[in-house]
């Protein structure tokens, strides 16, 4: 079993490659993705090795990459579309939400939707209007949508290969300001469904810790992993869970975890209202209500479109605000002590 | 004589502009509404295997797939469907179509296509399953090489477009053809089709039936132009054709399929139609259109043409009409008894096909969902008020 | 003061010629709104009274009747587009998120984008696909958007009329099945804001009650107010809301009202997995955490598309199901009693 | 001559078919890269009135425009903006018809319009704002009749046809004007911009810049037809114009407008020219295209023309292309002390104008918000731990 250091964006790649060796019905297509190999590389050199036909730089028209990636599902492909910046995933919104995520139950299982939508998504790069969204809970909230993201090389390798193999259509969110992110990647074979359990289908436990639960996913995990580090100095011991499933959510994982601890934070850069942190908030109230200490402490974005770049450092979360998400959680003396529970 | 009379599209100043000539279409008609048979060089050896008989078996189609029509319309009036969108009016342009097809090519339509559904082979009594309520899909795509309806306007062309490529990559010679409305051609995913049609060289058929109306809205609020004059902008052929000829229709079809099939890409089909019913059965046409208009359509009636036609042939004479109308009246027999026969979906179908992978948060719902059913089973002795009450809802 | 009796898709026709009567830069635009007056007769009559300037049947793109309603903005007009139905949104949501919702935010406040958005939601109408969808939870994501949606004539008669009067884009969502009922309308002119406080900016307390609050919108809050009644019978006290403002929520008022009852139950028709159910259960479990008795308990449609019409009275929220729910706050016997909080 | 060899799109196959003939759009050229002043019979009149000063004041500002844009580029490599969008090589084409626009008449373009910017009037360091992150948008679309660069490729034609619409319903003569380039042609939004202008005869002017590139896509990727034929299909004239020619983009913009004025509706002008520069400061445009294509097409460059042109009616001598160059360095100087002036923006900018009214959940927002960073004031001799690590993030 070999493994190599990689970055994430440089797992992704090679697990698109591995996942183009192994199945030649997989084929990518978007914009700019043949020629330059992605205004990111993600798919650097897959052109070369696999041509014009399977890696397609597409017209400049997303509700079309999906639609006739729609078709090609229907011709036995299992299309990997590239969406080249979150923000611009709206004008496919209606191919995926009345297409790609309910043919499979309009058809009653005949027609299987096997595409994979790979987003690079969230803040933290500086970027103008339209580059920094964080759309994954319009997703969440479609039913007939798997929808995952990643945090580090491992499973950005692991996870894009299981996403392009599962048979439903996955939305694959990268977290473009991890794109550089190092670590070690195993390079085996992934276990197919059902073979064995998937990494896209659980939450990983990223560090264990007896008083607080932080729930993370994509560029944020580091970021809460960092919190982690930071609170044992002052005698706090956090248990950092990456959601790596967006929808479903293995709310197993993290009532395990919240038992434990009685008290949840989630962070995410989305806005707060209607955000993936509201669903595990209820889901886990619903599931953990006699165990939690504290109601589920919500660190995101806030209810404002994402903002110039010269503010985005205020508007995602950062190590100090998931900190003070943990006091709140905790009830230490933090930036809402004395402000009621009404306000 | 009235074969020119057709109405088409009404052409504006836009036109006279002479920074934006372009030559007009051509507009194909083999039939004239008297049934007189007109020549197209162009078109003619497309259909020079046409033969009477097999004129006659278009007209067969044409008259079971009116009688289906009509059958579906009383079905919903006597409260056996929810809804019903009738054809009546577009029969050659569908059948005409759709029977050129070989098995292996692959239909994307619209909701309106029942003719081309039975054309494909689709048992008649899955036309009404949705219209029933009971699917999302009356067949299997697969079966029949055609997606059930579509209701999203023009998405099906992004499919076809996309199933063409598929065709494409495979080296196959099958053909995807999608059907869709003189409304579809505004939304931007039919405009989209077009682009990556053309930049492929997909082998789809861009099928528009122009029926003159999208609901209560004329084509001219969608164009002032001719529909048909989107294709060269777009970089792929055009052809106008009556399309209440069904020869017409036949002969720019098979053209279409031909040249896709020989790798020469995507081709735009307008096939000038009229809808001479309602836009479905909730519709009613006199609130926005005059019944002149109708009228004057009703001259122009699909079937009528061909009767006339292949009685000018002598082949077909009023007990071949007949005959005709007895098989109709047996498939609508058919229809009829499939559809009072057709039963309930079962409950647990609510979570059957969401994903086709084992999924946590369904099975958590469809559990929870049994057990709240589970609740009501011998309601009546029990005294809980809750579960007693489920009959009142 | 004059009033009068009328169905609710009456009053919403008399709020839009009320609002066309008052500012010509009103303007209605959509498919079929014109001479057909809607497929619902919602715009009927309104053509012939403010001609085809101000009452456009549009070409069938919905993204092109967002995104020129944006540029009538622009030109000092307010808007108040229809999408046909609910599954017909999807094709406008890119205009929607990235235009109608950021102009205001984008410009820092120098383009209003007065913009209506009228969309029959919802089920329980027996109609085929993309005809019945639940789709307020991707605008209730969306910052910069306000969502309404109403339940009586009374309330469509003047939040109609607040949002086309408001600056901000304003999603209005009609409960179509709820279209044919009655009431009694006061035609009063409708208080602008800052003049006073508008009916779509406040939940509004349907029916008092001490043990359970029940919160609904749109087409269920008559069904909820039924079962309040029907509960009754059985001794237990339930407090109906009806929401109106999506977006903001009105927290003060459901919180007012779980402070007193301690247990909450949220209706609707949309998938649970991040429904608006989601961020009411988090929103006040954070505010009213300490007298909760229970987790708030969501009553939803399922997380799976909208089904078949012979299958949607088990997907819509009925009595039963309220009431069940209503059992499971109350820690009443119920569909889940022995069922562990964690499955 | 070498004006004819002007890189035109390329005609495919699909051209030669029968069915669908159209005549190509007329190609306007006046200047040819030479510096040969070409007569064109239709357009002539639409500019009688330019002489000599007057190009000279466009070659004026063209100079100007390419000035700042690069010192804009190097202020992008200094690390002093996030990135830029050079628009070397279009200076011609968006000079010439920015200077043709009307104060009343209303622009709404893609980010790349900078020279637009520049002629309506926009202070030069307002088109750094975006890039250099302090804001969302440069200037008060109201101030300039200009909108804010819009990054969602094609969706500013619609709202260029919607405020068209506006136009046209107060009876007002002002025109929109919507910038958009080759690439945004595929975009749904920009065809359904087409059908509605077309639909309602909108005053607007649809000016693509074909810039031969969308990032590393060829134009031939979105269309292997001329993108100017999209015009007729929609239902206007189309008219093809010589980019890099000042006064041939000024002529055809003159009759678009003056189309649009009288009632006569949109117009699509497709301006080919060529984008000599990256996509944005983010790009390497050498790994997708040959410098030989670079090299043709400096040759044909729009001010390298405009400036042989003048020389060749004696207005401009080397005198007079220093003055103008000094000109423009002071431009620049002034952007670049601007750009450095620029103060960051205030966190309490966050929540301004989400909404334009009160709002519940927002006022929230801000009020936790302001107490987390009051946490943070006086932190230094705070020995709570969270407060002291902001600092760290
Ligand atoms: C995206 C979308 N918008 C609106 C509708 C509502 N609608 C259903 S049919 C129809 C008119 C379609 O007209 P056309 O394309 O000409 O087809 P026809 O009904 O004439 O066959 C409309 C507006 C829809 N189904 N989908
Ligand atoms: C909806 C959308 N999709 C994708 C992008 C990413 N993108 C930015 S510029 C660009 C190419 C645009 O090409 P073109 O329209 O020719 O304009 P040019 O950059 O040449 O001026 C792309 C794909 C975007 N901004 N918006
Ligand atoms: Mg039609
Ligand atoms: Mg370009």
């Amino acid at each position: 079993m070999t493994s190599a250091r990689m970055t994430l964006g440089g797992a992704i790649n090679a697990g698109l490659r591995k996942a183009m060796e192994l199945d030649d019905r997989v084929i990518i297509m978007g914009e700019d993705v043949g020629k330059l190999g992605g205004v990111y590389r993600i798919t650097e050199g897959l052109q070369d090795t696999f041509g014009e036909r399977r890696v397609m730089d597409t017209p400049l028209a997303e509700s079309a990459i999906l639609g006739t990636a729609v078709g090609l599902a229907y011709a036995g492909y299992r299309p990997v579309c590239e969406i080249q910046f979150d923000g611009f995933i709206y004008p496919a919104f209606d191919q995926i939400v009345s297409q790609v995520a309910r043919l499979h139950s309009r058809t009653a299982g005949a027609v299987k939707v096997p595409i994979t939508i790979r987003v690079p998504f969230g803040g933290g790069i500086g970027a103008v209007e339209h580059h920094s969204d964080s759309p994954e809970a319009y997703f969440t909230h479609t039913s007939g949508l798997r929808v995952v993201s990643v945090s580090n090389p491992q499973d950005a390798y692991t996870v894009i290969q299981e996403a392009i193999a599962s048979d439903d259509p996955v939305l694959y969110f990268e977290p473009k300001r991890r794109y550089h992110l190092k670590g070690n990647v195993e390079l085996e074979p992934i276990k197919l469904y059902p073979a064995g359990a998937r990494s896209m289908d659980s939450a990983r436990v990223v560090s264990e810790g007896r008083d607080v639960t932080i729930v993370a996913y994509g560029g944020l995990v580091s970021v809460a992993a960092a919190a982690a580090e930071a609170a044992k100095a002052d005698g706090v011991s956090i248990e950092v869970i990456d959601l790596r499933s967006l929808s479903p959510i293995d709310f197993d994982t993290v009532a395990r975890s919240v038992t434990k601890t009685g008290r949840l934070v989630i962070a995410h850069e989305a806005a707060e209202s209607g955000g993936l942190g509201a669903e595990i908030a209820a889901g886990i109230t619903e599931r953990c209500f006699y165990t939690l200490q504290h109601a589920p402490v919500r660190v995101t974005g806030f209810d404002i479109p994402f903002p110039a770049p010269k503010l985005e450092k205020h508007h995602i979360p950062d190590l100090d605000r998931i900190l003070d998400g943990v006091d709140r959680a905790l009830d230490r003396p933090n930036s809402l002590s004395g402000v009621g529970a009404q306000t | 004589m009235d074969g020119d009379d057709v109405r088409r599209p009404q052409v504006t100043a836009s036109d006279q502009s002479g920074s934006a000539e372009h030559a007009p279409a051509q507009y194909v008609q083999l039939i004239a509404p008297s049934g007189e048979r007109r020549r197209h060089p162009d078109f003619e050896p497309f259909i020079a295997d046409v033969d009477d008989a097999q004129l006659r078996s278009l007209y067969e189609d044409m008259v079971i797939v009116r009688r289906i029509d009509t059958e579906a319309t009383a079905l919903q009036r006597q409260g056996e469907l929810a809804l019903w969108p009738p054809l009546l009016g577009q029969e050659a342009a569908q059948v005409g179509s759709a029977r050129t097809l070989e098995p292996r090519d692959f239909v994307f339509t619209s909701y309106r296509e029942n003719a081309v559904a039975y054309c494909r082979g689709v048992p008649v009594v899955d036309l009404l399953r949705v219209w029933r309520g009971t699917a999302q899909s009356g067949w299997n795509p697969f079966a029949f090489g055609m997606a059930t309806p579509q209701v999203i306007i023009g998405a099906q062309t992004l499919h076809a477009t996309g199933y063409a490529l598929g065709m494409q990559h495979d080296g196959s010679d099958a053909v995807a053809v999608a059907y869709f409305g003189d409304g579809a051609t505004s939304e931007g995913d039919v405009s989209e089709a077009l682009v990556f049609a053309a930049s492929f060289a997909a082998p789809v058929v861009f099928f528009c039936q122009n029926n003159q109306w999208a609901i209560s809205e004329p084509v001219r609020v969608q164009s002032k132009h001719q529909l048909v004059d989107r294709a060269a902008g777009f970089g792929m052929p055009g052809v106008q054709v009556d399309g209440n000829d069904v020869l017409a229709v036949t002969a720019v079809t098979r053209e279409a399929l031909d040249r896709a099939r020989r790798g020469g890409g995507p081709t735009f089909i307008e096939a000038v139609t009229y809808r001479m019913g309602p836009h479905t059965t909730a519709d009613d046409p006199t609130r926005y259109r005059d019944a002149s208009e109708v009228a004057h359509w009703r001259e122009r009636d699909p079937i009528a043409r061909l009767d006339a036609y292949l009685r000018s042939t002598g082949t077909l004479d009023d007990a071949g009409v007949a005959e005709v109308a007895q098989r109709a009246d047996v498939v609508a027999a058919e229809l009829r008894a499939g559809c009072l026969a057709m039963p309930d979906p079962d409950a647990a179908a609510l979570f059957s096909h969401v994903y086709s992978e084992p999924h946590t948060g369904i099975d958590r719902q469809r559990d929870h969902f049994q057990r709240y059913l589970a609740m009501f089973e011998g309601a009546q002795s029990s005294t809980d008020s809750v579960a007693g009450s489920k009959v009142s809802s």
